[in-house]
């Protein structure tokens, strides 16, 4: 057991596998020479060589396509998509070839891909390092999404995702990188997709968040915590699948509940959530549910002031947790 | 006399392989026309036609080793599909949209060819996606120091989009055993080659540091050549290459297109006369191969092999719609 | 006034805009000599010459890019995906570049494009020529979705795409195209997008659908009225911007909302309405929310029995509303 | 002695023209050093270097004219918006995300150029998207019989995106009056040249049916004269042409970045032998138009223009947080 911060986690972990398992291949831009621009891959091509350590060309198209075929081969790639945001000139080999291939083939091929991506923001990354992508992919089916935000989901998490024999979208939050630090086993454990964490448990309110916010939703329901309002927060982890039972639980013991997600509000992740509460819940339900998510706006802005308005942060979560628990 | 035109020899082409050629050649333009005709009885929704490229497709496709080398074809390649394994019977359950269908049990449309057990990777409609798949196979056989050689197929089409550059691209760096033959028939769906590609296809193969070589599609010899030329090198480890080969179809794009908007009958007709098949008996019978009796005999085996194909898979069974939820994961059905 | 298919609308439209506005250019893949392979473009090309009636090479991403540079020349590009399920290689230039270009410029440049492309199954059209498109771009902010689904909106949207001085996404169900038809006044005319239309009033429960959906639901509607239950129904006809307004509307007088659409259910449009409701108006509901859509199966199979299982149809539709009117 | 070694007459040069690209040259050096120690300082978050390629920016951009012809360029590109008329402060109030920022308001990251009213395109940081953008512009200006020439700029990188390949297919397609320049600096962050573009990306351009060129980016005359000849085909009708100019960037490719994991100190230093300021200033002084003092002078003078850039932008205001949610669509405002 040690303490790490998530990319160790990330880094430790791929490389544990890669010792394990020659057919892991990992390939992106700047993996290799550089060990990822996030440092994902560090030494990893002196220990593993060109060959199973691959710096692609610029072409997010080309990394996809190349590891679905890798895929097809019984390798296991674990793709690098430097930023989420890059990851669309990728879109259309994600979607209609990796989602597709078991399917459209009747069961006769899979591709047992992982596709890791740093996504989010809060880091002055602006409009085009700040991405959130989940819910485009979670939309298809045929593909899992996963979003680790604990060092150790992040290890249980790839592990289970590189054993997955399907297509895993591993989306790691650019600011829980080095901010977020936990324990982390020596041993070999997977981590289940679909299954949430409750990550304190309340009586008051039910929060879902996943990535950056529900620590920030934690945060906040500490806060409350100091004035006897006891707000439990799940933590998702895993969009598809998506474990409602959790969620659901939770909101017939607190009967109200809100979301928390960082990406654009409208058709983000916490309309799904919302929605299935509205199908199986309704009648649990003593208050309107609460969606906290970015505004209508093309991602974050570079100035720290613009920045800091796009993000949901701990003190607008906090307030609409106190607004909904007094509702 | 007969030496003299001997082309084949050379190539290491035996007399058994011109025959099965040949045959498929005939397999594919008779599954071709009796398609059509199910189309016109409305007993196929949609057909894919094939007549035109099968000396392209039945050439390129026989240099490649059956069972250790691997094809990635678009949907055009009915006749790349017989040499690699399909039977008749396997895609008019294709085109019936059978539980037998081999590529998908029905539910792609016909024509997206793809076997495991038969080396043809699964394909789909987005053009151009299998060019990457084919690159990263490739890699993968080069990772496992395996000695086979993945081909795949497309048209001139197929070259604008960024999939195949990204393909062309990498199979160039890695100096991968990846062959891309492109089944250039100047059209793509109605757009004429001169709105498609800036330059010539082949000549692309030299920025990508590749070789790149042009010849006629309607010759299924010229085809076998080049190919075979290609994939010996690839073989050989030194790397991919870039083959154009010039050809026609003969029908509309499909069943949906309706080709005298866009070509005129006479440029039609004076295709028809380089048709690869004719041009094919001709070779054989000069080389005494073949002559008119056994034209004739073989053609006749061919139309029957295709009938008992329609009928085994007009017998076959529809896919059950209690199995449309499997094969979205490998762990579960969904609803 | 001439009764017509949705298609004609959408051709006789384009022509006269055409004729009215040189500074519209039709661009995208069989649009000329050949009108399309839908005949959306038939008799353009020798109309109005191959300046302005562009074949493109085989390449959406460019077919986006290029339309994007067009109307940063202050042309008016209309351009054509031949089909929906192929527009992905273009998401890339869509996403990232029409839709945030205003934003990131900040007022400086803008995209006035439109980009048609036929969607929707139950057309024998499987995986790939079936697919519906809509979450995916009503989810990034800087664009517009609309999808009218009869000739009298087909008109009147695509005029209003053509004058937005932003990217508009204009879908046409292709089931649509020859089987719907209806009167269109012979006049220039506009439909505001964002103004959802009820096409049935009814006070017993609401039905929200939109495409071909919404002709299904009328259907089922009327079934269900001869028995004396009374549906409303509503098309949304723009997804973004969204007409909640009128949805919660009709939910206040009803009190019961089911959502019908064709897409994938997971994500899909039904998952914001539902949110937006649950947000917005669960103390008026009386049942639960009840979302009909696609299952969470890589689109539509081939094979008539496989493809049936899939779309939701009038049968399905009137059971759920007999069942959700009777809760 | 003087006139054998005059390189720039011929070219169309005139000394006031040399001179003003030297000193556009100096600013944006002057530029690149002063972000590097505002970084350094913790003032600016972000740093993009041009440093080593002002030849080949200033070089290509001064082919175009400007007013009239128009800038797609990429994120390295500091020194041609100096050419496009950006100023010191324009790019400071970049670097600082003010308010003032002529690119985005402060919305975008620092390097992302953008000014309608210097005809520079807005640009993003998807890499190659700009490449289409430039076509479809090119086209527009063909299509209303403007003679305005259109020029891209990209790394070699740049290259592997389907964008690239769409816009070349494209430009070559219709003879648009489009420049397409690489700026080849052989690495694209760490990956080499030799792992980003099979073959050579100049001869690239004869597949796509035009012109391809190389030349010495780091000899602002060089890449002067290859773009020059392409503006001026372009302009008469015809058609795109393919530019590399090679060149190599001092620093790690931003602040981010750290070069030592992946290129040697003693490639770094043969390379800043090759600088092209020192380049362009021996060139100078040997046709006479700069001596040792002018010199001095005119670097003085743009360190202090540079300094007056700064002050000024560290003065502008912020971004108001009440505007982000303004210029989503042209009729709302949204939250
Ligand atoms: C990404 C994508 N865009 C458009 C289409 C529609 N489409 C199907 S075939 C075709 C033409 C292909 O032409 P070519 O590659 O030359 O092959 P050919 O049919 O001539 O053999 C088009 C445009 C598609 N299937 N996929
Ligand atoms: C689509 C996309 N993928 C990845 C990146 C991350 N990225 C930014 S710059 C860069 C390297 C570009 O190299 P090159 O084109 O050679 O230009 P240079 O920086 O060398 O001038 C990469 C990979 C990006 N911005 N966009
Ligand atoms: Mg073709
Ligand atoms: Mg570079």
């Amino acid at each position: 057991m040690a303490e790490m911060t998530l990319i160790q986690a990330v880094h430790d972990t791929l490389a544990e596998e890669m010792r394990r398992d020659d057919r892991i291949v990992v390939l992106g831009e700047d993996v290799a020479a550089r060990g990822g621009v996030f440092r994902a891959t560090m030494g990893f091509l002196e220990e593993f060589g060109e060959e199973r350590v691959i710096d692609t060309p610029l072409d997010e198209c080309l990394i996809a396509g190349v590891s679905i075929g890798l895929a097809l081969e019984d390798m296991r790639p674990v793709a690098e998509m430097q930023f989420a945001d890059f990851i669309f000139p990728g879109f259309n080999q994600i979607v209609q070839e990796a989602a597709r291939i078991r399917y459209r083939s009747d069961g006769d091929f899979q591709v047992p891909l992982v596709i890791r991506a740093p996504y989010g923001g809060g880091v002055h990354g602006a409009l085009y390092h700040s991405q959130s992508v989940e819910a485009f992919f979670a939309h298809v089916p045929g593909l899992k999404v996963v979003l680790p935000s604990t060092p150790y989901d992040a290890k249980g998490m790839l592990i289970q995702a590189i054993e997955d024999p399907d297509p895993v979208i591993y989306l790691e939050h650019k600011k829980t990188y080095r901010s977020i630090k936990g324990e982390v086993p020596d041993e070999r454990y997977t981590v289940e997709f679909g299954k949430a964490a409750v990550r304190r448990e309340g009586s008051d309110l039910t929060c879902v968040a996943y990535g950056l916010m529900h620590h920030y939703s934690v945060e906040a329901a500490e806060r409350l915590a100091k004035d006897g309002i006891d707000v439990e927060v799940i933590d998702l982890r895993s969009i598809y699948p998506l474990d409602m039972e959790t969620v659901l639980t939770s909101v017939a013991k607190t009967n109200k509940v809100m979301i928390v997600y960082e990406d654009n509000k409208f058709l983000g992740v916490g309309a799904e959530v919302a929605a299935q509460i509205a199908e199986n819940a309704l009648f649990e339900l003593d208050a309107p549910v609460v969606r906290i998510g970015g505004p209508h706006v093309p991602a974050m802005p570079y100035s720290s002031a613009l920045e800091h308005w796009f993000l949901p942060d701990v003190d607008r979560i906090e307030q609409e947790m106190r607004k909904l628990a007094g509702y | 006399m007969a030496r003299r035109k001997d082309r084949h020899t050379d190539l290491g082409l035996k007399e058994e392989d011109l025959v099965e050629m040949y045959r498929i050649m005939l397999l594919a333009r008779y599954c071709d026309e009796r398609q059509w005709a199910l189309n016109r009885q409305g007993k196929a929704p949609f057909v894919v036609p094939v007549s035109g490229h099968e000396g392209a497709q039945v050439g390129s496709a026989w240099a490649f080793e059956r069972g250790k080398d691997v094809f990635c074809p678009y949907y055009r390649d009915l006749a790349l599909a017989l040499v690699a394994g399909f039977t008749p019977k396997d895609v008019f359950c294709g085109l019936f949209g059978k539980k037998d269908d081999p590529s998908s049990g029905g539910r792609q449309m016909p024509a997206h060819w793809g076997a495991r057990d038969r080396n043809i990777i699964t394909g789909s409609s987005p053009i151009a996606t299998q060019c990457l798949h084919a690159a990263g196979i490739a890699l993968g056989k080069k990772l496992k120091r395996e000695d086979a050689v993945v081909g795949t197929w497309f048209g001139e089409g197929g070259t604008s989009e960024g999939d195949w550059h990204g393909a062309m691209n990498f199979a160039g760096i890695h100096k991968l055993p990846l062959i891309l033959v492109c089944e250039n028939n100047q059209y793509a769906i109605s757009v004429h080659e001169s709105k498609q590609v800036a330059g010539r296809v082949f000549e692309r193969a030299k920025g990508y540091g590749m070789p790149g070589v042009e010849g006629d599609g309607n010759d299924v010899l010229v085809s076998y050549k080049l190919t075979k030329e290609a994939v010996d090198r690839a073989r050989a480890g030194e790397g991919p290459s870039l083959i154009e080969l010039r050809t026609y179809r003969f029908y509309s794009h499909t069943s949906d297109d309706d080709d005298r908007t866009y070509r005129s009958r006479d440029e039609v007709e004076e295709w028809r006369k380089k048709d690869p098949i004719l041009k094919f008996e001709e070779y054989l019978k000069g080389v005494n191969i073949v002559d008119v009796a056994t034209i004739d005999e073989m053609r006749e085996a061919a139309k029957t092999d295709v009938a008992e194909g329609v009928k085994a898979a007009d017998e076959a069974e529809l896919p059950d719609p209690a199995t449309a939820g499997l094969h979205v994961y490998a762990d579960a059905e969904v609803s």
